[in-house]
């Protein structure tokens, strides 16, 4: 056990939360359950994420990840999303063991909203 | 402490006294002998325990004979449940508790459920009360022991120990305390309160951490089996070393409570009406448990739609508490508020803001204001609906 | 201390050591904070327990996670004998002890004779120590917990300990080691040491009083159930509040015990000679145990022909002990020096001198010198013929 | 328990012991039992005791007990032996009631030493 459950990363990525909000005109995805509350929105233009807005309901590790994901995304192509892992996220914000759990809904919202991206770019 | 952190956990530990670090680093020069050992030193070190015993009984109104020195009240509340009901099984083995009892309560009960004794356990109504007509109800002709807290932990409120206890005397059963959250800060006078088994703690009220004790009354059937075995230390009851330092500070500690206890108390009672004040104002704030039956030194809130843990880092420098200070680290939420018809989520939020005789009120003011600040912070970032 | 007193009783306590005295101190002012507190004091006192657990693993040679907080070797013999031997009542309930144990060891073996266990008691030889092939004899295959100190409290006799503990690993017995007069003062590395479950405690290696600890050997089946119930503190093997400072000073304590382990054995050494140099010339005396196989910062002497107490008095202002620290108030001839095949007389009679860091070469001539005249004083009293 | 098992009146009389030693043509009394070996001599003039001493082996209550009877019944008429009792000395001296039995061997050795002093003043 470190005496800090939170990473200076976590604290940081927590404390500054400059993609909390939402998107007009953007592809929607949400999830609630393990006591999180999830929801992503993003807008795409040509493949690539323009931009990427979270709203969250959760401990400290679950904001700072949605914060952390945000951050890294936006600018890239919508297949990142699918490199996206829990543990990746974990490994990188020292995320402690027990909170897998949440930090796999993150990953779950994830799927979710590149599934729906895929679903709004197919052609109608 | 780092001067930026505004310490508002009191009920989890409070720092030591002044006079009593003084004395303990006192101690450790010239007092360090074993108090067993039979010479010069041992008495100097055996004469400072007398002397603690003395303090300690003068502010709980009890013979000096009647306390044994325990680690703390985790095992002062061990040994008074399973030995107690140990040493009583002959007669019965009905045991009664509340849910809302501290784990060092409620995991012995359970230890002794596998072990054969039958317990009862006795809801609360929502503002944390034990009605003792309810509680009267409960007992049984083979009721042998019931444990009720003096102060909850985690609300701050206050059982009727004087109606429990007499309900108790009446039928002969043994009335076990766990006064971890009362000693030191509400007056205790144990020739008028009919308790048998009282649980303290030093840490609680500016004394040493690692020493506590176990009042046991001097009354027929009044006994506990021990649950640790050694030396011949204690009368048997309790064997190891004495820490005579611990044992010292503890009984200055002691005395220092006596000489303020109504200061204390009137110094707690404005600083929680200033606090609830402010916080008062924040929508969709619940006080867990009960203002007029509360210990003046806790105040619990539960909030809408905001996550605990968030909400204590959010407010940092200010160190509260989330559910209980034994299981913060557990993301549980607590099983005390649980008890008090709180959901899950309302369980989750709730914040303990404890208090104590450094804490100023600008301190409270300070935690009143940030308090609404995280919690309209982290509402800022949740998605709209989440309950 | 007085200053007029000589303390030669350091097997009984020791004085904290001043760095200690000051770490604790600080502790107080800035690490009073509950450990389990998930808040920034909180984790200050987080923080020190883990640093403590690293000084204390380096003076162990063992992982900080094998090492649980107690009150003292009281409460560790009890949990490591009575929660390990109940971990393994189902292979089997046979143990295996001495009755040259500290009473928090023999004690704990009575009360599981009454819950069903069987007990084999080995008798030492008349220098006190156990032979392996006995010992090897003694086992069956329902043995399933050995309990053998390191260093006995009374006679400085050290066991063979590697011996008996390869003995034991051969047979997946678990075995228990009260090394509270060892740890801190002889090597131990627990790397190469096949001991399962050893005891510690802070007051005798000049750490603080009220700590302790169990190390739990982590291979399978070396585990233990608990014998205090309460928060999930310690993976629920012991709970209650972590005394953050009293953990920080026995760290220390450890790691000061680390630095110099083999200056103070040369030290105690000297003065082990040094003293029995001097009482070697008083008509009648004899050894308890080997001054080969002790530890030399013990030496127990039994003397013709005079009562224990009276010369434990005529000693004055010299501390020393009769018997056992932990039963100098009783009247009983040591239990141990008994089982060593002194007679009552002689046990009654002997004086255990134990000296530390602090003591100098003219302390322990003078307490040669004094017993000698205080000897010859209770002998001029006497009665002719007492045999 | 108070600290000290030893009041200062034993802590007095354990380390002066004037009356330690033998007498000559005495009248003696011994006992050994309970852990304490004791003997009194007296010599004994007219019914008056001219003067007491004591050997004793125990512990520090009962060698102080010793030289307190000793020094309080020289002078005294052999009539004041059979006022002696155990309680008194152990009230007196405030010794510890654990050391009850070792006291009451001293009162059997005075009882037996008057009888003694009986035996030969009484005419032969
Ligand atoms: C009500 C209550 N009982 C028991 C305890 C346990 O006390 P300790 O940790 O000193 O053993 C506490 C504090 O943690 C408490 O608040
Ligand atoms: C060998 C031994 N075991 C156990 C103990 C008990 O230690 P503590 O009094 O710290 O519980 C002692 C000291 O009294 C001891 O010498």
């Amino acid at each position: 056990m470190s005496s800090d459950p939170y990473s200076a990363l976590v604290r940081d990525y927590f404390a500054h939360t400059a993609h909390a909000g939402d998107l007009e005109d953007a592809v929607v995805a949400e999830i609630a359950e393990r006591g999180v509350h999830l929801r992503l929105a993003a807008t795409v233009d040509n493949g690539t994420i323009q931009a990427l807005r979270f709203r969250a309901w959760g401990c400290p590790h679950v904001i700072a990840a949605c914060e952390y994901f945000c951050a890294e995304h936006e600018g890239r192509p919508v297949g990142a999303l699918g490199e996206l892992h829990a543990s990746n996220i974990m490994r990188n914000l020292s995320v402690p063991v027990e909170k897998t759990g949440r930090i796999l809904v993150l990953e779950d919202v994830v799927r979710l909203l590149e599934r729906a991206i895929r679903d709004e770019s197919a052609p109608h | 402490m780092k001067d930026d952190l505004i310490y508002l956990d009191y009920a989890a530990s409070t720092p030591v006294d002044p006079r009593v670090a003084e004395l303990l680093l006192d101690c450790h020069r010239t007092r360090f002998a074993n108090p067993s050992s039979n010479h010069a030193a041992g008495r100097k070190s055996r004469a400072s325990i007398e002397h603690a015993a003395g303090q300690l009984s003068a502010l709980l109104n009890v013979d000096p004979k009647t306390l044994i020195w325990t680690s703390g009240a985790t095992e002062s509340d061990n040994l008074a449940i399973a030995g107690g009901a140990r040493y009583r099984a002959h007669r019965g083995k009905h045991l009664v508790t509340m849910p809302t009892e501290h784990k060092a309560v409620t995991d012995v009960f359970h230890m002794l459920e596998k072990q054969g004794f039958e317990v009862t356990w006795l809801n609360p109504a929502d503002n944390g009360l034990l009605d003792p007509a309810d509680f009267a109800a409960a007992l049984r002709a083979d009721t042998q022991l019931v444990s009720i807290m003096y102060v909850n932990n985690e609300t701050g409120v206050m059982q009727d120990i004087p109606a429990i206890g007499a309900i108790c005397r009446e039928r002969d059963i043994l009335f076990h305390v766990d006064a971890a959250q009362a000693v030191g800060k509400i007056p205790i006078d144990l020739q008028e309160l009919p308790v048998d088994l009282l649980s303290l703690t030093g840490h609680k009220f500016y004394g040493p951490k690692g020493i506590g004790a176990l009042y046991i009354a001097d009354r027929p059937g009044c006994r506990v089996e021990p649950i640790l075995f050694g030396g011949g230390q204690q009368r048997r009851i309790r064997p190891g070393t004495l820490p005579a330092d611990l044992i010292a500070g503890l009984g200055l500690a002691a005395e220092i409570a006596s000489s303020r206890i109504d200061a204390d108390l009137d110094h707690l009672t404005d600083l929680r009406h200033a606090l609830w004040a402010g916080i008062d104002e924040v929508d969709g704030v619940l006080v867990n448990g009960d203002l007029d039956a509360g210990f003046p030194g806790i105040l619990s809130v539960s909030v809408d739609n905001v996550d605990g843990e968030s909400l204590l880092l959010e407010l940092e420098p200010i160190c509260v508490a989330t559910g209980s200070a034994c299981n913060a680290l557990s993301q549980e939420p607590s099983y005390v508020l649980r008890a008090l018809g709180r959901s899950d989520l309302l369980a989750q939020s709730a914040i303990r803001f404890s208090f104590g005789r450094p804490t100023r009120r600008e301190d409270v003011e300070f935690a009143a204001r940030r308090y609404g600040e995280a919690v309209a912070r982290l509402r800022s970032l949740a998605p709209e609906v989440t309950t």
